[in-house]
């Protein structure tokens, strides 16, 4: 499995498992360790006599992670051969060129700036989304038309949902 | 005799006031919405009511269905927190007409401290030092070079009408004053319509120092020493101590007559805090009054040693308090960090979501008032603010020491959180040797956004950790058996 | 310089000595058995080594494999915590040849106060009052009367050899000194064929009061008081608080000289505590120093604002103590309760168990030192103590008031435990008006076994979550279709 | 469905539910009770403005629990038709009589004082079980012949595990 850490690029692929006992390689290097899963989100590893406490946040996607450690943080993305097919897909469609605005976070729309069939220029503000007394506006990251509006005013949305599309 | 309070509030400050009510013998009643259900303190009341839906208007600042609750469950009290109806004069007006103890103040003086310019002049009155300028317009530029010669450079000149920082001009030299008078004035025509300004000492390097006050019915009041709240982001607290270490004991000494000043000025009974602008020089300036609780009270109550709900609870009993000046003193240092749901990675984005798990941190010297549990959905709706973090230790070196351990054991999956955001701020140096104002944030935001050094071995550890979490959700959510048996055999230890 | 502790324990012991060396940016060991691969010590500590088996003896007790992990680990000391090795004279002294510092006393100092006789001579030296009496045995009755007549009765005859009450005899009046010695030798000598006797003084309503000391390498020694440890169950100490509602500033002062001089004829340094038996009338006995942190330490760090474990390392290190007698003062009043796992209904049987759920108490005044969480399996082979709760206030009543809510709030499912026993010692009368000694269980056993009065219709809301966690239950288990599908529809908050 | 509650035993049924509102009656009386599960074995019920955080602390049997509310302990046994049948074939074997000695908790068996075919009285002390530094003696409630030993020293046992067997 390719796992993303930090900019870096890692193979890390599991060698056997015995109870808590795993081995797992990652790139070229060996490790045997102790891990247990002690809490949801929650691992206890020890290697080499290093106990490492990690906490793993799960972000706006399964396959992204916020990895905390006693005295590191990690953000951390998969790439496994399932998640890379998806991809491919997204790629295909238009979810990376900025066509498609996904709400981060669950919220509720305050304002919809823009309607079906509106010529906006990148950088123009389309919606505004209100979560815990705090307002978002997101903008245009490419200039196009206003191809669809997915939600409506007042309207609650969860993290993740398409907003508006761009064409 | 209170013996039944509502709290008209919800989250951690309704949990920490019922908290004194239990410790009392007080019973509690909670009000809450549609999307507060599941909350703490709707489990942690002896009584609930629900005040309407989700929006605060609809229910948190619903006055009619608060007052019905307390009616429906014989409360004598309501305890309105902080934020909300707080700082409402009518709320406490409409307490007062329906027999009901507002535990606060009274309507006049919210009204009195709520309005900046009575605010201002009250003080003025009252002998408590407030920023140099004019309130009201300047005619011309005699009157403005008079003023500025009086309170002298650097000043601020900003348009009556103004926001936005437009209309705003710096004057640093007594030579630009005619020419800076002038842009500003006619970029306020050009903005808003109005060429009005008013002139402003600028505080630079700025602090912000409260004090927290006590006064009962019977005029005795007394101030329970400074907070630092210097540490903000977008004009939002994020840090608290006390003692300030820019202060002085002569300083503290005389900004504390001048709150307590302040306060029977406002003829004020009840918990309050008088807020200052400090310089460098420790010239300080009476900012503005709260009228209430404020979400930092813990830090006063551990090095002071007294808890604040239960003297508002007496003040509104009307009980003399019981303590003079004289018997207070500050013991240590504490600290208080504000735990959000927010992620401080993408432009600190809101994070509301369901809490998997939380290892709160424990032992000497730590408290936590929170109010999330595990399965625990945050609303949407409310502050993002989980919980607040305060240590105390005899020292303020110590203090942090034990603030960057008590993040370091604190854990939350589910939400983003601000946890290892404030653990940077600990790591600071301007934070460690105490030498920061208002800018502390903005000017250290490279330091506190970088990613800390990490040898290999750690990063390899955490990719491992990675792995396992995600081929375990993978094979929980895998229903056409493709996925390796092994990982679903794989021991759990719970 | 102590960089890097290996900590020779587990439970909340060990994490919370963990806690004081993060702080100091001491790097931490763990060792645990391999019961304890998911214990709390293990994942909080830097590093963790596995040193053997269930059984203590075969790990925790087992000091070649604690000093093969220590070596491993680079650790340069080893806290032993309290009980496994804390006062084991011959671990002290390995650590001493292996050139690892041992954060306790020397093993000269232990062994001194651990045998008896030898404690008791030396505190008569130092003048340091101990219960009245014999220590060898009595060779006739003209010495019997003798001794009486010089410490008064009532007096107790004990067996040299006893055990178990067995040649045992309590004599109130002079009159029946003759008649009960040659009671107790017959009984002696019938049960352990030996009619040696000794005698001592019979403290009536005893209370048991310890103080603890720090002393310094450098021959400083001061006291931190009292701590009043006479809520007891079968000679467990259940709840203890500071300071004793019993004492006066008068003794508390002469007790606390006597404990230091108690510390410095032992030619003691580290942490250690000095347990007295204090009748009535405040006259008060030495009965023994343990040579170690105490369990109940926690409250002394409270009142008196000293983190123990962080003198011990300083103390370690060779540090003079930072502070002298006079810089030490009482502050307020804390209150300490063990929480055990077992079940108070059925004779404080052991009850471990995997923690489903635990909401622990949090809020101003409240320490909490566990190291259990949701998922953890308490093992059957160590102390069933979950974890220790601390309250402070300012006042006893206030901090009872305080202790009372914090058992309330705190919830665990899953395993049985002491909470509500001790819930209610917090209503007890004797409690509450400080009136009681070490028979203060036993007396009060009816009240604090009692069913508390309850409405029908709170009888009522329990049988409907009864019926509703039964029926969910069943829901769960049932994989033949029989249980109604309304029930596993039943919306879950989580 | 039959409840018992610190000797008073009642009838508990449910009338309807909807959502998390439940119409439950016990005995004669209707209650409309606001329920949720906010955690494993925890409760949040609100009747007529009445809050109550409902602690279930399940015993050594599914069918019995200590219930905790703020103010109130309580014990409580299940009585449903399952439980009842189950109970009416325990009484024809052996369990009610005392013929059958169990492990009230986890632990570990440190001696066993007697052997299959001993005879033994009432009161006798047949098996010693450690758990947390506690050892608990087991004696025999009836007089009779040990017909079985079902565990051997130095084992570790669950709770409710059958120890021994008299007849």
């Amino acid at each position: 499995m390719e796992i993303n850490i930090e900019g870096r690029s890692a193979t890390v692929d599991e060698v056997s498992r015995d109870g808590n006992i795993i081995t797992m390689k990652v790139d070229n290097e060996l490790y045997e360790v102790d891990a247990l899963r002690v809490a949801e989100g929650i691992y206890s590893i020890i290697y080499k006599g290093r106990s490492y406490n990690i906490e793993m946040i799960a972000d706006s996607t399964a396959r992204h992670y916020t990895v905390n450690s006693w005295y590191n943080t990690y953000k951390v993305e998969i790439i496994d051969a399932q998640t890379r097919y998806k991809l491919s897909r997204e790629k295909g469609s238009h979810t990376d060129e900025g066509k498609v605005i996904l709400s981060p976070m669950p919220g509720k729309v305050v304002k919809i700036l823009v309607a079906e069939g509106d010529q906006v220029e990148a950088g123009q503000t389309l919606i505004i989304i209100s979560a815990m007394k705090m307002e978002s506006e997101f903008k245009a990251r490419v200039s196009g038309v206003i191809k669809n509006v997915s939600v409506t005013e007042g309207e609650t949305v969860d993290a993740n949902r398409e907003l508006i599309v761009i064409e | 005799m209170i013996r039944k309070v509502l709290v008209a509030n919800r989250g951690e400050i309704a949990v920490r006031i019922m908290r004194s009510c239990r410790e009392m013998g007080i019973r509690t009643v909670a009000v809450y919405s549609e999307a507060d259900r599941a909350s703490m303190h709707v489990r942690y009341a002896d009584q609930a009511y629900c005040i309407g839906p989700a929006p605060s208007v609809e229910s948190y600042l619903n006055i009619d269905n608060i007052i019905e609750a307390a009616k429906a469950s014989n409360a004598d009290a309501i305890h309105p927190g902080y934020g909300f109806l707080s700082e409402n004069a009518e709320f406490s007006d409409r307490c007062d007409r329906e027999g009901i103890i507002f535990i606060g103040p009274n309507s006049h003086a919210i009204r009195m401290m709520g309005d900046k310019i009575t605010a201002r002049k009250t003080m003025m009155a009252a002998g408590v030092p407030v920023v140099p300028g004019t309130v009201d317009k300047i005619h011309d530029e005699e009157e403005a070079l008079k003023i500025i010669a009086e309170i002298g450079v650097p000043v601020m000149i900003k348009a009556t009408a103004g926001g936005g920082g437009k209309g705003m001009r710096l004057v640093k030299h007594a030579d630009d004053i005619i020419s800076s008078l002038r842009m500003a004035q006619s970029e306020a025509r050009n903005a808003f319509g109005d060429d009005s300004v008013y002139i402003e000492k600028y505080i630079q390097s700025p602090h912000h120092i409260e004090f927290q006050i006590l006064a009962d019915k019977l005029g005795n009041t007394i101030h329970l020493f400074e907070r630092e709240c210097s540490v903000q982001r977008r004009h939002q607290k994020v840090i608290e101590e006390t003692p300030s270490p820019l202060l002085t004991e002569a300083i503290r000494n005389e900004m504390g007559q001048h709150a307590v000043a302040a306060a029977k000025a406002a003829g004020y009974y009840g918990a309050g805090t008088i807020e200052f602008i400090v310089d460098d020089n420790l010239n300080y300036y009476f900012l503005e009054m709260n009228t209430r609780l404020q979400v930092e009270h813990p830090i006063t109550e551990r090095v002071v040693g007294i808890d604040l709900v239960k003297e508002m609870i007496g003040i509104a009993n009307g009980d003399p308090l019981p303590y003079k000046q004289g018997d207070l003193k500050q013991n240590g240092h504490a600290i208080e960090c504000r735990i959000y749901a927010e992620d401080p990675d993408n432009n600190f984005m809101p994070s509301p979501g369901t809490i998997q798990h939380i290892t709160e941190p424990l032992g000497l010297g730590v408290r936590h008032d929170g109010y999330v549990y595990e399965g625990y959905t945050i609303p949407i709706h409310y502050d993002p603010m989980i919980s607040k973090l305060i240590v105390w230790a005899k020292t303020r070196q110590e203090a942090i020491n034990r603030m960057s351990r008590a993040l370091h054991e604190y854990k939350i999956t589910g939400v983003k959180t601000s946890i290892r955001f404030l653990a940077r701020i600990m790591e600071t140096p301007d934070f460690v040797s105490g030498n920061y104002n208002t800018h502390f944030i903005e000017k250290n935001l490279d330091f506190l956004m970088q990613e800390p050094e990490c040898d290999g071995q750690c990063e390899d550890i955490a990719l491992i950790a990675a792995y396992l979490d995600y081929t375990r959700k993978l094979a929980k959510v895998s229903t056409n058996g493709t996925t390796q048996k092994a990982v679903s055999r794989w021991k759990d230890v719970r």
